[in-house]
């Protein structure tokens, strides 16, 4: 009798019981709270919180273990099927889908197949603010190298400014995984927040004049110089010179922007390629979701996430976010000192990314102020160049840091 | 090289890279729009296209128009097939 | 010319042919005609079938090759890469997603997915015949213990008596490869054959009174308690909760139940985790049957097949099965003993798990004696929990035995 | 210790976890139904829900009968997801 | 300042520019080309000529290393995690999925649900054109080994003449794997080019009477001696014999007719295996195009394709395809010398594979003689037949030479 | 053995291969379809499957041709779900 009692003891997960892990459960189920009950990006906050919450099971055996765990001498590493029998699935799946750099190429791809470059296309200047609105991702490089983080760690950190998942998830695979749990969770938290970010960013900077800046009347005063008669071609043609423009000056970019661009590429073409496509956004891109979202909060076990670090990438990518926005605004607001034909700041704001929420978050404000006043389509423009930028930005990173 | 002179480095490189790229791209984008407009401004296959393309297009509108009416906006075609 | 003969001869399989496996062929074509003919678990049965038939081609390296083949000195294993290029591509999958115990949790999400708690919520004292029919799992453990297995071989036996094809094959993976073919296909065999293994239990212990308790009535004279005013909220919470009970308790049985959880908190959240949840129930599903199907059968050839132990097996699965519903149906002639609220015991015997068929057969029984007597929505109640129970019955051997 | 004893010993285990983790089930299964319909009796949300679920094979009847007329049969409706 | 320079310098792709780089990227322009404006297999062209642009922008890390990069000492190889730590995801996804021999079964699998034997059936003599149309692939290894490629090379240059993608890219890795991106590249461009060969080789072989023979009025003369009464059960028993016989002949050829048959039989069976032939054709055939293409296309890096070999296959794969339909035109032609009943030699051109493209263009030549002449489906019988007759003679020079 | 040569000898084994085994499946498919006509003619299952088949397949091919007679042909049922 004794020595059931004692088995059953020694079965449950009892002994690895501590604070910190009932804490993560806690921030599991709060994770779970902001998925399913606010609808912040359910899609990844869902798979994420339930592998934080699978990989607090003392015994459970669903934790990520630390890359020393299979690394062996002489720069070799152990192999997959080892990693599987050692340390169980979720590993298995992390150390083959995620530390390999794979999952977020692939999503990217689906991504790809689901962005339509039209909007940016016709209002192509507008893209350049999708560069502005990147200069979160290198300030809080350097703040939050000063509070501390170390070089790798910091680019980690500041890429939560850039306003894309995958991205971020990408540049901290390459340069610090043992931050990919708090990371992606912050950028997906502040991607689901946008919509009280960019107006608490935008009250701050801008007049009520720029709000009612209307993007249409600018268009009748002073009217583009030339219609695009062939948009089919130019879609077509748009992505693989524009691939070939980033990789020969960014290479590091190549396999996030590359998969992005095929992925836009064979959209495009149409029904010739419709299978690939419906492939790429259907399947493919769900598939990757569960598996990401799963094995990205299994890295979360409490040792790795309870650590001071946590909040200072809390707080940092709160910071970059409001930067990048506000360096949007900022270079709008200088554009509109030495042009004619003004252009509404919050069309800066979406350079940040966080595509299509930031756009629609900015249609609304401009609503707000001016009923007359859609900025969609033009939010679109850099809305969407912001992912070019924050790719870009993550390739410089990669290549300067790792 | 200490550091925060890196980081101050990197960001230079970073935005010069972003705004380098993303000024390309503006210029590029035009270049396709300018050729394309004049090399192929409508060509037969991209005409016919558009036709199936514009007709289908209202059809889709009044099919869309039809649900929203029915549903009071609850329901959304996502897909329709033609064959 | 003699030379293009003997060139020839060397190619083909005979030199390999033996009478083993022709029976091996045999079998094949036997189960190929359950699965196509009969319709016995088709979507399994004809993938382990072709598998088997595949595997006996002598020559065609489509064979599983056993464990000692790809171990290396010191706890190290080849790698995949290794593994696919010594062995083929049929070994290549096996070792990376079955022998990893990959395909198994994977398809416990999917059919987390498919999975309603809504009537076992309604009615959840009845849940607790979804333990006692797990009953055969550990009789037939001892049994066949005494009929010369050893401990872990028994185990993975008698988890045949849990009804549960993931179960049986994520178990057996872990305690007992060897076996893997002819278990995964007794545990196939015998959930197609529940409606005569029902019936043949249930006429044996029960009386023509118990054929005839109508639980409407029951409702009607007992009224339950309390309905359940918010289902939508209860479904989402439910497997957040069910999950961190049994981590905590059988942390072993998360790979198994958390996946299964974690499927049906994507389904039950709605639309917007729709894409993960028609995923997991879609693509990935089917992708992970057909390679489940083919690999399992891959294992059975000749050698590692045609064995006394098959016999055993074949035998000891179906006293499982029997013995598990027995186990479901005593227990509520227990408890009516007891309670005021009758219950009928074909309830008892779906506890079984093999869901939804073993539902519809204890259904479809009750209504041949009583044509009113509607006891579906209460089979499935210990139907779904007797999932539950022989997942944790693989929790506890796995924690035990491995 | 001696398999065979082992093997009572895993039985005795195995069948109390499984009992034991059941009525746990049955437990809480009880405590969160008793909580939600105290504190979360009928939100918002379900009730909207629940509303256009009873309504939607209506609707779609509708909808497709609308789609047949607009179209001339030549479009039909393989997915409609709710917004 | 300089320093910045300087970093930007390093980072970008210039230090890598060669002539044969840029020559690369102009042949990635042409195949995209054909693949998007012409047509040409867009399904699969198309994602290998942006993996031939990937590859080739110098540090962007898409280019397959040669083998040597992940062989180590002693007959063991690096594992796939080193692989893609070391040399990115383009060689992960490339090691795991091609070089493994992995994908085209798989492609295969998804041929075979959606191949449809009943024309076969109902005319089986027509399938003996389908082993005449091989005759190319061993001609033309005779004559590339003439030319200087060496026996592995010249069969894998042969295999071209199988017109069947999946069986070269297969025999391909197992034979020469360093000539897989101009082998695949050219296997799938002729068979874009089969409405220009066929009716090229037919003109020169037949005379104006031959393409006006008509099968049905031959049918009508001398009738069929039995009609298949169960068409179902025949087409659900064939692909089960039809393994066994060619995996007892060739077994090496059963990693590729196996999956086939394995495909086309969930398939026939119907309903009950309907989600498995769904996940065949659909998600897992999209995917592993996807893969295949951009990764055969990332093995053409400019220093493995521009050699004077790829020149050889172009022309040899041309002449290869050639002699095939020339085979079958020819071998119909000997047999209508001693049969009443004549058969249209362009029955035997289709013998070639490359299906279904193959019996339209045979049928519309036949119909531009004679608007009456429909001989699609009589077509179609040797054009299935010759897919089965490739995959055999793939086992075959694998089976002899690897 | 010299390259030639082993090409040659290749050659034979191959077409004598390719021959051998597409002249069996003529043979074997035709006796699958002799024993099949003689022993599973129309068989209870395929009659049955035929007949719950009829009922289904009568009102498929009304759909369809209720479609074709709109559509002039233009449409297809690709998916009918019972609901
Ligand atoms: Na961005
Ligand atoms: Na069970
Ligand atoms: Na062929």
């Amino acid at each position: 009798m004794e020595e059931i009692l004692s088995k059953l003891y020694r079965m449950t997960a009892f002994g690895g019981f501590s604070f910190e892990v009932v804490l993560m459960w806690f921030i599991a189920f709060v994770l779970l709270y902001l998925g399913i009950r606010k609808k912040y990006e359910p899609l990844l906050l869902v798979p994420i919180a339930f592998g934080v919450l699978l990989a607090n099971f003392p015994g459970g055996g669903m934790g990520i273990v630390p890359a020393e765990n299979i690394a062996l001498e002489g720069h070799r590493y152990k192999n997959l099927f080892e990693i599987a029998s050692e340390y169980g699935i979720m590993n298995y799946l992390y150390y083959s889908l995620i530390k390999t750099g794979f999952l977020p190429p692939i999503i990217f791809m689906g991504v790809g197949a689901l962005t339509d470059f039209g909007p940016m296309l016709r209002n192509l200047k507008l893209a350049l603010f999708g560069a502005a609105a990147q200069i979160g991702i290198f300030t809080v490089l350097i703040v939050s190298l000063l509070l501390g983080f170390n070089l790798n760690e910091a680019a980690s950190l500041g890429i939560i400014g850039g306003a894309d998942g995958p991205t971020a998830i990408y540049t901290t695979i390459k340069l610090a995984p043992h931050l990919l749990g708090p990371i992606a969770i912050a950028a997906y938290s502040y991607m689901a927040l946008v919509p009280v970010i960019i107006p608490f960013v935008a009250n701050l900077l801008m007049t009520k004049k720029e709000f009612k800046i209307n993007m249409r009347q600018m268009d009748k005063l002073y009217p583009p110089k030339h219609k695009i008669k062939n948009l089919k071609v130019v879609k077509i043609i748009f992505p693989i010179v524009l691939g070939c423009v980033s990789a020969i000056f960014v290479p590091s970019s190549v396999p996030l922007l590359g998969m992005l661009l095929f992925g836009n590429l064979i959209k495009e073409i149409g029904t010739s390629t419709l299978r690939l496509s419906e492939a790429a956004t259907g399947p493919i891109m769900n598939t990757a979701t569960i598996f990401l979202g799963l094995t990205v909060g299994a890295t979360m076990t409490a040792d790795v996430f309870l650590s001071p670090k946590t909040l200072g990438i809390v707080v940092g990518g709160f910071i970059a976010f409001a930067i990048s926005i506000a360096g949007g605004i900022l270079a709008v607001k200088v554009y509109n000192l030495f042009a004619k034909k003004k252009i509404n700041p919050l069309i800066g704001a979406t350079g940040l990314s966080a595509v299509p929420m930031a756009s629609r978050v900015a249609n609304e404000i401009a609503l707000k102020h001016d009923s007359n006043n859609h900025i969609l389509q033009y939010c679109m423009a850099s809305n969407i160049s912001g992912v070019i930028g924050s790719a870009v930005a993550a390739g410089v990173l990669i290549s300067l840091l790792s | 090289m200490q550091p925060l002179n890196e980081a101050i480095l990197i960001m230079a490189v970073g935005m010069i890279t972003v705004f380098f790229i993303l000024f390309l791209i503006v210029l590029i984008g035009d270049l396709i729009i300018r050729l394309s407009n004049k090399y192929l401004p409508e060509e037969a296959v991209a005409v016919k296209a558009k036709k199936t393309g514009t007709s289908s297009d209202n059809t889709m509108k009044a099919i869309e128009a039809a649900i929203d009416v029915i549903t009071n906006g609850r329901g959304k075609v996502t897909n329709i097939k033609k064959i």
